[in-house]
């Protein structure tokens, strides 16, 4: 394993490497979305995966950031260069800020209702951008400084600063997963009350990892909008971006670390594709939807998860036919290498 | 004053139909606890069903029902046979996203067949009105919340006065013992979530007879009826008729009396109100993990 | 002065009294016993003791601090640990992290520590191999036994050090040589000054474990002794041991 | 879930890299397509909404272009060439919008671009086509918000979107006092090509003495709109002034029969241009008697080549006259318009297109067409038109009617 | 004998929990299996009731090969399982859980014969026959439990842990209830952590450890063994004095 770090830099250069290497527009254009949507969905997931609590309304906190960009930018009268970029962790802090009284009052409850609470609080966001036609021109939209950088150029510094976003939501997602907090935050995942019970501040500790991933997810809101140089109230604000950052995060396998990125790779440019090259038969959707049918029912702990058992059960299967194996662990307790987590607690559910 | 009572009475018989919608979710997510999403998706199909019947055999659309209500309850079956079933674990999050998959191809395939063009479902009575009381009610208003009536009385009766209904409630309280006494679990979910999906054809054809509809009109609909369950409690059958009415009485009352821009707002505030109060719902059963 | 005080605790869900007017006292160092037929409230009790439940009146008080009212977290901070009827783990966890879980968080939140210092990791296998489990650290706990899980969630407590332990039908379940091992852990904990308060069914563990008994019947206490006083009082046979 | 390791890092390093490699092959697998070259056909390159919001209208704008495309192909070609035409699907969505016109540049490498349809998506359009010097005519798109950008790229070769309901408020305010209504009811969908329309229409009026009864915005979702009509009846008005799209004037239409409420004026600003759609979802001709559109387009304008854009209309999708949606000729305009630029440049320079077309003076089968600095067509004529005896005609201004206006508008059938 | 298992393999997952069970009930008795957590003695019983597949090996009932036949077809048979703590239908009144119990049947007469004839034997079933079954207490949880599985007339019933979370004195009354099944001819398989009371009412012991038979024998066999003793039934519970339980 003393290459990793070779592998790693190798890979990190890959990434950073991909829009030299493969310069069209078209290909850096979906690459920019796709970081924008990895991000989000490793920032979604720093909340959702690790507590448990499915939210379905970050895109209240995509479409803060984009607003508060578009507003500051015609306030400040922001040109149209770089400047914009060093203003997107300002974007997340007012995110984050909206975030906290939202998350107080939505982390009261648990379950279908905690889902529901955040599509609300989503849907009222949206009616406001509607609404409040003094900051945000209502249904009219805002437009942003539009930089005069070439076609060729124009895609760079969104990619780089979407995959430093990207490296940065990484970094403090493997952060949280392996500190004090993040342990409590899956103790919470598994049984809120036990945690609590067991010296887990559960509700500052849920309010921080919600407040985190809107910080993020404000970020991108931002990003995006300076990207797309426009924006309105059902776009910057789309339910379909909450549907999207859940199904990849579900797909790549949901709570894990790279699993919501993988699922972002596979998908955002899937979508973009199919609808490229299959939308003007009509068979965009379909082909769409069955895809995703496909993947949920091959694939139902997401990719991630699946991968690692295979991996398991083939080292494991590796393990047994050598002949100089050690002897099978011993029948009680289940051996450590058993792959029955699921059903077997799941009990009565998976057996027939 | 008159205006706020017109307001809620039209609140109320609209109500009555997004009832009939909801209820099959409401149904589903009790017995088998998936939350289905492709429900706005069926309602519209139920729809195009009935357009369908209506314009190449002439059939009214309430007769149109006795074919399209027994073939999208064996759609139902087939979709929870290829579908809903193979799904072992976190069945909630995945049966959202399962049948998101679903809503998407039906979507698709309704555009290949339909088009884009929006279309509207047509009889006599969807244009005649009745004077009662100084104002005009129209007949499919009356019609739809009637179908609705009675279409969930025949469920509770279903429910609460059958052999069938009594192991579906057994299958909601405790899946494991219903199935030690004979209770043939797989099947009742699958009649269950077939019955539910019957129910979206009736919705749809209320829909489709006071809205004009194409493939992509089942976004809407789908979150209304989500906040709708949600608001009734989750698997409540009564929740879910009272908690449309609620809604549509709030939403179109407020449109009058302020403004339409508004009306959705104050719905939601509503909801978020009651939620804080009670997160279970209305009529929700608490689910409480403490000890 | 008794550690932990549970003054005319009461309780009601709707019309139905779980509590009423409950007073008990768990002294310092001792193993303290709680028995009573099904639906007395023992459970009720100890939920309002750690914080689960809300009680309608009454007091709590810890080494004379008040901690009626305070939430589990804090009421675990003060030393009260809990385990519960049906062992609640965690179940996607390993064995070792769920360890980690209680360990002590020492004022931040702990985002900038690692879960596992040199330190605690050693404390947490030790805790391990006290109850017997330490072979299956690396194991997710919801590939436990039954009984395993309630050796974890029991280990679980002892890593934060409390001061009192509530066990809530430790023996529940569990074969009978593992609820004599049980037995032992927990006599050795309280030689080594750990208080405990118990509810059990099992008799022959309570008589054989516990100081004192305290006997509950429709939310309130109706007896309390040494084990063979309670064993030998009418109402306890009449209400609980029957005959 | 395993125990966290360093390696989770590298794993997920390893993923990015593998999906990059994935990624940019599949992309790279499109880019071997498109090439420019000064012979073939010539490419012309525009994304249409077959799915999502837009979807309804999609159709409409695709067959426009389709159309005109036929027209030029059947006379010779554009500069002597073919042109063909490169369709994507924008899903409705803005993100697939700047994606589809990256690739229609930089991959299919199309010679000119016409716009989508809506403000919505035209604006990111707009954006992406103005970074590599092309120019957007489009039809569709003509929201105030796009032009505000400061773009010099974007063309609307229709009216301008405030300016539709003008011509209903200036025949309003003509006539007779005894026959001139005193109130007046409003309701806009929340909508950047509707509500500015209803806006500077109430204002015309008000200042003409004509009080407003009631006035709202409704949400773009709206799905219930038996409230909303009940108010409007409710103030008794005597005009009503719609900023609709079909589906919701079909709704309000449908409750005013129900309820008996009959407004001796009804406009809307789109829907009852979309010919057979509309009949059906009103149910017939009759209920339609007496409704005025506003529209830039009527399939009876005798403007250059509008007679053969309804013949071939006819001839390839069927139907009538009346069934062709103003969409369609918003769509033919377009290329119509960039047409006699290209053809007067002998160039498809983009560039010197940009100019040209702010320079000079076009005719379509929307009349005339000349572009101001920010792109819009100041020499557009608002007409409004009458749906009369099931069909939809010209009735102001006086210039260009075929028949009076039928007012007040006859009592529901 | 009524029920004969035979090398039955079958487990969850990837792993095995029973390695190779043989185990016979003769008609009439009641048999009870004790042994550690996790020994598989709780998976027995799922396998009788078919709520497991067996991976390998032969279930026999009344000499008929049931193995592999879902839990229906196994009831159908007359075997029925009452399941680990609180399965009682808790919204759902005493009678309504009750007659519940005779879902596979159709004969409306048959099982109102039958809800008399389990009235008479539980009280409590007729006491607060309208009742929701939530608000009954534990024990009458359980009795409404064994009621409810009378309903089909079973010749074997399958109780898994019936003491778990019970008082002394509401114990004493369920296994009185066992036992009475039991005069009334039916033929009772149990799992118990309880050993001793267990055992108590049975008569014949089966000691299981790591998804094998270890030992069987009548009640008094396995109570006396002392090794079995020592391992699995506490030994002498230091020094604790023995109770009356049993």
């Amino acid at each position: 394993m003393k290459s990793k770090p070779i592998w790693l830099l190798a890979l990190l250069a890959a990434a950073v490497a991909l829009p030299l290497v493969f310069p069209n527009p078209t290909i850096t254009t979906i690459a920019v979305l796709t970081v924008i949507f990895a991000a989000a969905a490793t920032a979604w997931n720093i909340f959702a995966g690790y507590t448990g609590y499915i939210a379905l309304g970050h895109a209240a906190f995509f479409g803060t950031g984009a607003y508060s960009l578009a507003i500051i930018c015609q306030h400040w009268h922001v040109p149209a260069d770089f400047t914009p970029f060093a203003l997107l962790p300002l974007c997340g802090v007012i995110a984050a800020v909206v975030s906290l009284p939202l998350g107080l009052v939505a982390l009261r409850t648990r379950g279908h209702t905690f889902i529901v609470i955040t599509i609300a609080m989503f849907f009222v966001a949206q009616l406001l951008a509607y609404d409040l036609r003094g900051v945000t021109h209502g249904s009219a939209g805002l437009s942003l400084p539009i930089p005069l950088w070439s076609g060729d150029f124009y895609n760079m510094p969104f990619y780089y600063a979407g995959l430093l976003i990207l490296l940065l939501a990484l970094a403090v997602s493997w952060w949280i997963r392996n500190s004090k907090y993040g342990l409590g935050l899956l103790a919470i995942r598994d049984d809120e009350d036990r945690a609590l019970g067991l010296g887990v501040k559960t509700g500052p500790s849920k309010l921080l990892a919600f407040v985190i991933s809107a910080f993020f997810v404000g970020m991108l809101g931002a990003l995006w909008a300076y990207y797309i140089e426009s924006i309105f109230p059902p776009f910057a604000f789309d339910a379909l971006f909450d549907v999207a950052i859940a199904l990849m995060t579900f797909m790549g396998g949901i709570g894990t670390l790279v699993g919501p990125i993988l699922g972002a790779l596979l998908l955002e440019p899937a979508q973009q594709l199919f609808a490229v090259y299959f939308g003007q038969s009509g068979w965009y959707l379909v082909l769409y939807g069955a895809l995703l049918l496909v993947v949920i029912l091959l694939l139902p702990e997401g990719i991630v998860p699946t991968i690692r058992k295979r991996w398991a059960q083939w080292t494991a299967a590796r393990a047994r036919s050598s002949p100089n194996s050690p002897a099978p662990a011993p029948p009680l307790p289940p051996s450590p290498t058993s792959q029955h987590p699921a059903i077997a607690a799941r009990g009565e559910g998976g057996e027939r | 004053m008159d205006l706020i009572l017109q307001a809620a009475i039209i609140g109320i018989l609209t109500g009555g139909v997004y009832a009939l919608m909801a209820s099959g979710l409401t149904l589903t997510f009790g017995v088998m606890e998936i939350i289905n999403i492709g429900q706005g998706a069926l309602v519209i199909l139920g729809a195009y069903l009935i357009y369908v019947l209506e314009q190449k055999l002439h059939l009214d659309l309430f007769v149109g029902l006795l074919i399209t209500m027994p073939l999208m309850f064996g759609f139902g079956l087939l979709i929870e046979w290829a579908f809903v079933r193979p799904l072992k674990r976190d069945r909630i999050m995945l049966s959202i996203l399962v049948t998101f998959g679903v809503a998407l191809v039906i979507e698709g395939l309704l555009g290949l067949i339909f088009t884009t063009d929006l279309v509207r479902l047509q009889a006599w009575y969807t244009t005649a009105s009745f004077q009662v009381a100084g104002f005009y009610l129209s007949y499919i208003y009356v019609f739809g919340f009637l179908l609705s009536v009675v279409l969930l009385a025949a469920l509770y009766f279903l429910i609460y006065r059958t052999k069938f209904g009594a192991s579906l409630r057994a299958l909601m309280e405790n899946r494991t013992a219903a199935q030690l006494i004979g209770i043939p679990v797989e099947r009742v979910s699958a009649i269950t979530f077939g019955i539910g999906v019957a129910l979206t054809a009736a919705g749809g054809m209320a829909f489709g007879a006071t809205n004009s509809f194409n493939p992509g009109s089942s976004y809407d609909l789908i979150s209304r009826l989500l906040v709708i369950i949600v608001l009734g409690g989750m698997g409540s059958l009564g929740g879910a008729l009272i908690a449309s009415v609620l809604m549509l009485v709030i939403e179109d009352v407020t449109a009058v009396i302020w403004s339409p821009i508004w009306s959705t707002t104050v719905f939601f505030i509503v909801l978020v109100i009651v939620l804080l109060v009670r997160p279970q719902g209305l009529f929700g059963q608490v689910a409480g993990r403490k000890q | 002065m008794s550690m932990l005080e549970i003054r005319n605790i009461s309780k009601a869900y709707g019309g139905i009294q779980a509590l009423s007017a409950c007073t008990i006292n768990v002294e310092q160092g001792k193993i303290t016993g709680l028995i009573g037929p099904n639906g007395s409230g023992k459970t009720t009790l100890f939920n309002v003791i750690t914080g689960y439940e809300r009680p309608d009146a009454g007091a709590v008080n810890f080494n004379g601090t008040p901690i009626t009212n305070a939430a589990p977290d804090r009421v675990f901070a003060h030393g009260i640990g809990r385990t519960f009827q049906l062992t609640r783990i965690f179940p996607r966890l390993t064995v070792l992290e769920n360890m980690h879980v209680a360990a002590p968080r020492n004022g931040s939140m702990g985002i900038f520590r690692r879960w596992s210092s040199a330190h605690e990791r050693s404390r947490a296998i030790e805790l391990l191999e006290f109850v017997g489990i330490a072979h299956l650290q690396g194991m997710p706990a919801e590939n436990l036994s039954y009984g395993q899980k309630k050796l974890l969630e029991f280990a679980c407590i002892l890593i934060a050090d409390p001061q009192v332990i509530l066990l809530d039908e430790p023996a529940g379940g569990v074969n009978p040589t593992m609820t004599n091992q049980l037995a032992d852990r927990i006599r050795l904990l309280n030689q080594r000054g750990v208080t405990f308060l118990v509810v059990e069914h099992n008799m022959e563990f309570v008589m054989g474990l516990c100081d004192t008994v305290n006997v509950m019947h429709h939310g309130a206490k109706i007896a309390e002794g040494t084990p063979i006083e309670v064993r030998n009082d009418p109402a306890v046979l009449e209400a609980y041991l029957g005959d | 879930m395993s125990r966290p390791k360093g390696s989770q890092l590298w794993g997920a390093l390893c993923a990015l890299g593998t999906c990059t490699v994935i990624l940019a092959t599949l992309a790279a697998c499109g880019t071997s397509g498109g090439s420019t070259t000064s012979s073939g056909p010539i490419k012309i390159g525009f994304t249409v909404s077959l799915t999502g919001d837009f979807s309804d209208d999609g159709k409409a704008v695709e067959q426009g272009y389709q159309l005109w495309a036929d027209t030029i192909n059947a006379h010779g070609g554009l500069l002597g060439r073919q042109v063909s035409l490169d369709i994507l699907d924008d899903a409705s969505n803005p993100d697939q919008v700047t994606t589809d016109y990256q690739k229609l540049i930089t991959v299919d490498k199309v010679d000119l671009l016409f716009g989508p349809f809506s403000t919505l998506l035209t604006k990111p359009a707009s954006v992406v086509a103005h970074r590599y010097g092309y120019a957007l005519p489009e039809g569709s798109g003509g929201g105030p918000s796009v032009f505000t950008a400061g773009l010099n790229n974007v063309f609307d070769v229709s009216l301008p979107v405030a300016s539709n309901l003008v011509s209903f408020a200036q025949y309003i305010l003509a006539l007779p006092a005894a026959q001139r209504p005193q109130t007046a009811a409003y309701a806009t969908e929340d909508d950047p090509f509707t509500q500015p329309q209803v806006d500077l229409a109430k204002q015309m009026l008000e200042q003409g003495g004509v009080k407003t009864a009631y006035y709202n915005v409704y949400p773009a979702e709206t799905t219930d709109f038996a409230p909303i009509a009940q108010a409007v009846i409710h103030s008794g008005a005597q005009v009503t002034i719609f900023g609709t799209l079909l589906p919701d004037i079909t709704a309000f239409i449908q409750a005013f029969k129900q309820q008996h409420y009959n407004p001796q004026g009804l406009i809307a600003t789109a829907g009852p241009d979309q010919g057979t759609q509309f009949l059906n979802n009103i149910g017939g001709a009759q209920s339609a008697e007496g409704i005025f559109v506003p529209n830039g387009w009527y399939a009876e304008l005798n403007a250059p080549g509008n007679a053969d854009m309804v013949a071939a209309y006819v001839a390839k999708y069927g139907g009538t006259p009346d069934d062709i949606s103003s969409d369609v000729a918003e769509a033919y305009s377009v290329g119509q318009v960039v047409q006699q630029a290209v053809t007067q440049n002998k160039s498809l320079d983009n560039a010197k297109l940009i100019q040209t077309l702010h320079s000079g003076t076009f005719t379509s089968v929307q009349g005339d067409v000349k572009f101001d600095s920010t792109g819009q067509n100041t020499a557009a004529t608002a007409y409004l038109f009458q749906w009369q005896s099931g069909k939809l005609i010209p009735v102001f201004p006086a210039s260009a009617a075929t028949a009076q206006p039928e007012y007040p508008k006859p009592n529901w059938p | 004998m009524l029920l004969n298992l035979t090398n039955v393999v079958a487990g969850y997952g990837g792993s095995d929990v029973l390695q190779g069970v043989n185990l016979a009930v003769e008609d009439g008795s009641i048999t009870c299996i004790v042994g550690p957590n996790g020994a598989g003695k709780s998976t027995v019983l799922r396998v009788v009731s078919g709520l497991l597949r067996p991976r390998t090996g032969e279930i026999t009932y009344n000499g008929r090969s049931i193995a592999g036949m879902n839990p229906r077809q196994i009831l159908s048979l007359g075997i029925v399982q009452v399941a680990q703590n609180h399965s009682v239908f808790p919204k759902m009144t005493v009678r309504e859980n009750v007659r519940l119990g005779a879902f596979m049947l159709s004969d409306r007469a048959l099982v109102n014969r039958r809800l008399e004839e389990v009235e008479e034997m539980f009280p409590v079933v007729k006491e607060r026959a309208n009742d929701k079954a939530g608000s009954l207490s534990g024990g009458q949880q359980r009795l409404v439990e064994f009621a409810r599985c009378l309903m089909l007339d079973p010749q074997l019933i399958l109780l898994d842990e019936p003491s778990m979370g019970l008082d002394p004195k509401t114990l004493r009354q369920v296994f009185e209830r066992v036992k009475a099944m039991q005069q009334g001819g039916r033929t009772i398989l149990l799992v118990e952590q309880n050993a001793r009371a267990g055992l108590g009412i049975s008569n014949h012991g089966v000691v299981m450890e790591s998804g094998r038979v270890r030992l069987e024998g009548s009640h008094e066999d396995v109570l006396s063994n002392p090794e079995i003793s020592q391992l699995y039934l506490g030994g002498t519970i230091s020094a604790a004095p023995k109770t009356s339980i049993s």
